[in-house]
C-alpha cells in the first residue's frame, strides 16, 4: 500500500514534537476529516531554522507531515511558501490515490503556520488563504 | 517470510483449515464434472453438492431444498433483499432494515431505494441493539422486508433475532437475518429462530472464501437474482463451485462441533485482553455489549489517536487486526456502526477491532497489550489532540 | 475408480490444470489475508488479484482498471446485461440480442422484458450464424445495448464479433460479447473487436469454478449489480476469491501462450472425428459450420435416436459427452439452439456434442467412434422411428 | 442419476422389438416431447403370452418400456390394463422426478396396444382414452 519511503516516515517520523516561544503555529483539518496536523516554526532571519508537528491521522498524514517539516528546514520563508504537496508526493515516492488529500494537509499546515509567523511580524496577510474545509475535498479537486 | 504473525482478524476472514481443504482437495483434482453433466464425473460432482446440502441443512435445522448456494455472502444478502422485494412489491414497497447493517445489506437496500421502495433504518443503543419495540412500531401495511443481521461485524453486537422474526412474523412480514458473523460462532437454529432468510459467507468460519449460502424457507416468495441456466432447482444460476460448496459444508460442520469449545476459547481470550488493556491503558472504551457480543470480538476506542496509525504500528510487529474506520477503502468517514452508537467522530476514528480465532493464545494476548501500550502512548505523544487534553487538564 | 474415463465435454468444464492449482495453492493455505485489510497478510492477498488483474488485461489487451472479477461467468454475464440496461434506461428500453445466447444471457434479458424492456432476438442461419445486416437494421433510436455471444457453446459457431461490435459503434449502443466458451480457444483481443463488455468463466479454461471476470471499457455506463462493500473499485462487493482470482490468472496466461499449438490439437481431433463418424455411421449430420466453429466442438446429430440415452450407453463406456438436449435439466424441449438452426424435433433430440481438450488422443477419437458406431446401431434397432424408415425404404 | 434397477433394464432392455402379425400394437408420445414408445402384443386365450416394445426416448423411457413388458407378460388382459406407471416405477426402484412421466408413457403405450387389440376383436373401446398430448403434462398432474 504505502511505499518504503512512507512506511519510514512513519515508523521513524522527523521532527514530532512542539517548540516552545515557537514564531509560527498552523493548525489545520478537522476530526470529521479524520486528520487534524499542527506546525510550529522557528524562524530566524527569514529563514526556517526549526520545524515541528504532531499529527492526529492516518500514516500518510504522519509521513506527509514529517516529510514536510524536513523539506522546509533550513529554507527561506518564501522558499517554504512555495512548498507544494507535489514536491511532498514525489519525496514520498507517491501516496495511494485515496491518500492524496493527506499531502495537501501538510502544506496547508505549512502555509497556516507561516501565515500566523507573517501575522505576528504585522506582515499583511490578507491575500493568503487557508483551508478550512474537509481536506479530502481540496485533495480531490487539487491533484 | 519470518516475521512473527499475529492474525487477530478473523471477524475479516480466516484461514481454510487442513481438514477442509483435504474435503475439497478431490473436487480440485480429478472429480471436476459440471454437476449438471448426467455421466459419471458429472454425477460425483452432483453427489457431492447434495451432501453438502444435507449437512448445511441438518447444521441450520433446514431441509436441504432450503439451501441455496452462492458466490459469497455479499450475494447471499444481495438475493435475499432484492428477491424478496422484487417478488413481493404488489403487496407494497415499504422496507425496514438496522443503522448498522454490513454494506452487502445496506447498499442493496440503498439500489432498492433508488427504485422508488421506502426504507425505515432503526436506530440502536449505544451497545448497539435495536429495539423489538422499535420494529414492531415501524412495520406499516405496506412493509414487505425485514433485514436485521444476526450478529455487528465490527462491535459484535448479538441482536435478539428471535423476538425480532417473531415481530415479523406475527405481521406476514419476511424476515431476513445476515448470519455471516453469526455462523460458526453462535448455534444458529432457523427453526428456533424462526427466519424467513439467512445469509453466510464460507470464509467467516474456516471454509474457502468465494462461496457463499442463502436459507430461503420453503413457500417464501423470491424473485431470482443470479438468472441464467437450471442449477439449484432453477433459482441460482452459474456452474456450481464444487470445491467450494464442499468447502463450506465440511467448514460448518467442524464448526458445530466444535462450536462450546471453541467458544470458551474465544471467551477467555477476549475476558483477558479487554481486562488487561482497561488495566495499563488509560482513556480507552469498549464499544458493544460487554457480554451480548460475539465471543471472539473486542473493540476498542482509544482516545486522542487514530485507527490506521494504530494499526499499521501492530502490523509492523506482526499483530494483524482491523479498524472500525473505512480509512483503506478511501472513505474519509468512520464507521458508519460507531457513529450510530453515538459515539463522537474523534473517538469514532481511533477504533480497534480485534477478532480472536482458533489459533490465538494467552501469549498472544499478551504480546498484543504490550504492542498497543507502546503504540498507543508513542501516537498520543504525536497526537495534537492529546497535546490540547494536557494542557487542559494542567490548566 | 479403475473405470476408462474419457472426458470430452471440455465445454461443460474443465480440469484444473496442474500449474493453475499450484498457482492457487498459497491463497488456499498461508496467504489467507482479506485484500481489503492493509496489514501484511491483506497486502499479499491484494497484490496477488492486482496481479491477476494486471496479466488478464494483458491477455485482452485491455487496462487493469477495465478487469472486475466476478463470481462466475452467469454474473458477469447478468452484471453487464442489467447493468447496462438499468444505466442506460433513460436513454431507451430496448434490447437486441440473439436466438442461440446461453441461458446466462437468455435468462437475464427475459428478466428485463419482464420489467418493462423490450427485446428483440436476431435470427441465426442454419450454421448459427447472426447476419450483420440483421443486427444493423434491428438498432432502433432507443436501443441501448446489444448481447452477442462470441461463440456458441452447443455447435461451437463463431460469430463475426468485430463486424457486430463495429455496427453497435455506429450508433452509439452498447456492444456486450459472452466470451465464455471463446476464452482459451480464440486470441481474444478486446481493442481489436471493439467491444464494450467481454464476460469469460474461468473453468472454461483450465481454471477453477466459481469465478469469472467482466471486462468494461473505461467509460462505459453501468448500474452495480453485486451491492455491498468497496471491493471492485466500489463496482462489485464481495470478499474477493482470492485462489479463484490467481487461478484464473494463470490460467489465462498458459492458455494464451499455448493457444496455436492447442488449437491445432483440437482441429486434428475434430477432424478425424467428423471424418471417421461420416465414414461409419450413416443418418448422421453436423451442427454448425464446417469450418467457423470452436476448434474442439463437434456437434451431431444422429437421426432416429434420442441424446440422453446416446450419452448414458457412451458412459457405461467410460466416455464423458454431451448432449444439446436438456434433458437432464428436467425439461422436455431439446435445445433452442438446434431449434434455431432450423433442425426439426426428432433431430434436435438426437444430438452429441464432443468438446475436446488438451489431453485427449487420436486413439480416444478412435475409440469414442468405435463406441458411437456400436451404440447408434443398438438404438436404432430400439427405435420405432428407424423401423419406420426402414419400412418406408422397403415399402 | 438412474437405480441400478433403471441402469440395468436400460443397457440390457428385456423385450426390444417387433411382433410379427402381433394381437394389438400401440404407440404413443410424439417427437416435441422426445419420447416415443411403441408396443406390441401377442394374446392367447386373454393371457398376454409376449410383449415387444421399440423406443425412442431417454435412458427412463427405454427401461420403463423394458420393465412395462416384462410386468404384464403371462397377465391376463384385465390385469394388463391394470398396471399403473407407480408399479413400473417401483419396480425399477424410483425415477428422478423429471422423469416420471416415462413411466406413464409406458403405461399407455400398453393401454393403447390393448385398445387396438380390443377393436381388432370387435370389443366396444368407446370408454377407453388414450394420451394423445405431451407425456410430460399428463406426467406432472398424474404424479
Ligand atoms: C455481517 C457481514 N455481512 C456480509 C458480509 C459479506 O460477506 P462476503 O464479503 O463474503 O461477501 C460480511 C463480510 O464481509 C459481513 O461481515
Ligand atoms: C456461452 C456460455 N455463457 C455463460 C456460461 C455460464 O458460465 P458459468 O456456468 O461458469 O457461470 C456458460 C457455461 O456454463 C457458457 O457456455
Amino acid at each position: 500500500m504505502y511505499s518504503e519511503k512512507v512506511m519510514d516516515h512513519f515508523m521513524n517520523p522527523r521532527n514530532v514534537g512542539e517548540i516552545e516561544n515557537a514564531d509560527g503555529v498552523g493548525q489545520v483539518g478537522n476530526m470529521k476529516c479524520g486528520d487534524i496536523m499542527k506546525v510550529y516554526l522557528k524562524i530566524e532571519n527569514n529563514i526556517i531554522t526549526d520545524a515541528k508537528f504532531k499529527t492526529f491521522g492516518c500514516g500518510a498524514a504522519v509521513a506527509t507531515s514529517s516529510m514536510a517539516t524536513e523539506l522546509i528546514k533550513g529554507k527561506t520563508v518564501e522558499e517554504a511558501e512555495k512548498l507544494t504537496n507535489k514536491a511532498v508526493l514525489e519525496a514520498l515516492d507517491g501516496l495511494p490515490p485515496a491518500k492524496i488529500h493527506c499531502s495537501v494537509l501538510a502544506e496547508e499546515a505549512i502555509a497556516a503556520a507561516i501565515k500566523d509567523y507573517k501575522m505576528k511580524q504585522g506582515i499583511d496577510v490578507s491575500d493568503m488563504q487557508t483551508c478550512q474545509g474537509c481536506c479530502g475535498k481540496c485533495g480531490e479537486t487539487r491533484e | 517470510m519470518d516475521r512473527k504473525l499475529i492474525y487477530v482478524d478473523h471477524a475479516a476472514t480466516t484461514y481454510i483449515k487442513p481438514e477442509v481443504l483435504e474435503a475439497m482437495k478431490p473436487y480440485l483434482t480429478e472429480l471436476y464434472g459440471n454437476p449438471s453433466s448426467i455421466y459419471y464425473l458429472g454425477r460425483e460432482s452432483k453427489k457431492a453438492i447434495d451432501e453438502a446440502r444435507s449437512q448445511i441443512a441438518r447444521c441450520l435445522g433446514a431441509q436441504p431444498q432450503e439451501i441455496y448456494f452462492t458466490g459469497s455472502g455479499t450475494e447471499a444478502d444481495n438475493w435475499a433483499i432484492k428477491g424478496a422485494a422484487y417478488a413481493n412489491r404488489k403487496k407494497g414497497r415499504h422496507i425496514i432494515t438496522s443503522a448498522i447493517e454490513h454494506h452487502a445489506v445496506l447498499e442493496p437496500v440503498e439500489f432498492l431505494r433508488r427504485e422508488g421502495f421506502e426504507v425505515t433504518y432503526l436506530p440502536v443503543d449505544q451497545n448497539g441493539f435495536v429495539n423489538p419495540a422499535d420494529l414492531e412500531k415501524a412495520i406499516r401495511p405496506d412493509t414487505i422486508l425485514v433485514s436485521i443481521m444476526y450478529a455487528n461485524n465490527e462491535i459484535g453486537t448479538i441482536q435478539p433475532i428471535k423476538e425480532l422474526a417473531g415481530i415479523a412474523k406475527n405481521k406476514g412480514v419476511i424476515f431476513h437475518t445476515d448470519a455471516v458473523q453469526a455462523m460458526g460462532n453462535i448455534r444458529v437454529n432457523v427453526m428456533d429462530l424462526g427466519v424467513d432468510l439467512l445469509s453466510m459467507s464460507a470464509h467467516k468460519f474456516y471454509g474457502p472464501k468465494g462461496v457463499g449460502c442463502l436459507y430461503v424457507r420453503k413457500g417464501v416468495q423470491l424473485e431470482g437474482f443470479m438468472h441464467g441456466g437450471a442449477q439449484e432447482r432453477k433459482k441460482r444460476a452459474g456452474t456450481e463451485n464444487v470445491s467450494g460448496i464442499v468447502g463450506m459444508a465440511a467448514a460448518l460442520k467442524l464448526a458445530y462441533e466444535n462450536i462450546d469449545r471453541y467458544n470458551e476459547h474465544l471467551r477467555k481470550l477476549s475476558s483477558r485482553l479487554i481486562d488487561k488493556v482497561f488495566e495499563r491503558i488509560p482513556h480507552v472504551r469498549l464499544n458493544g455489549d460487554r457480554h451480548k457480543r460475539l465471543p471472539g470480538n473486542v473493540n476498542f476506542s482509544f482516545e486522542f489517536i487514530e485507527g490506521e496509525s494504530l494499526l499499521l504500528m501492530l502490523d509492523m510487529k506482526g499483530v494483524q487486526a482491523s479498524s472500525g474506520s473505512a480509512c483503506t477503502s478511501g472513505s474519509l468517514d468512520p464507521s458508519h456502526v460507531l457513529l450510530a452508537i453515538g459515539l463522537p467522530h474523534e473517538i469514532a476514528h481511533g477504533s480497534l477491532r480485534i477478532t480472536f480465532g482458533e489459533k490465538n493464545t494467552e501469549e498472544d494476548v499478551d504480546y498484543i497489550v504490550d504492542c498497543l501500550e507502546e503504540i498507543v502512548a508513542k501516537l498520543r505523544q504525536m497526537s495534537p489532540l492529546y497535546e490540547d487534553f494536557v494542557k487542559r487538564n494542567k490548566g
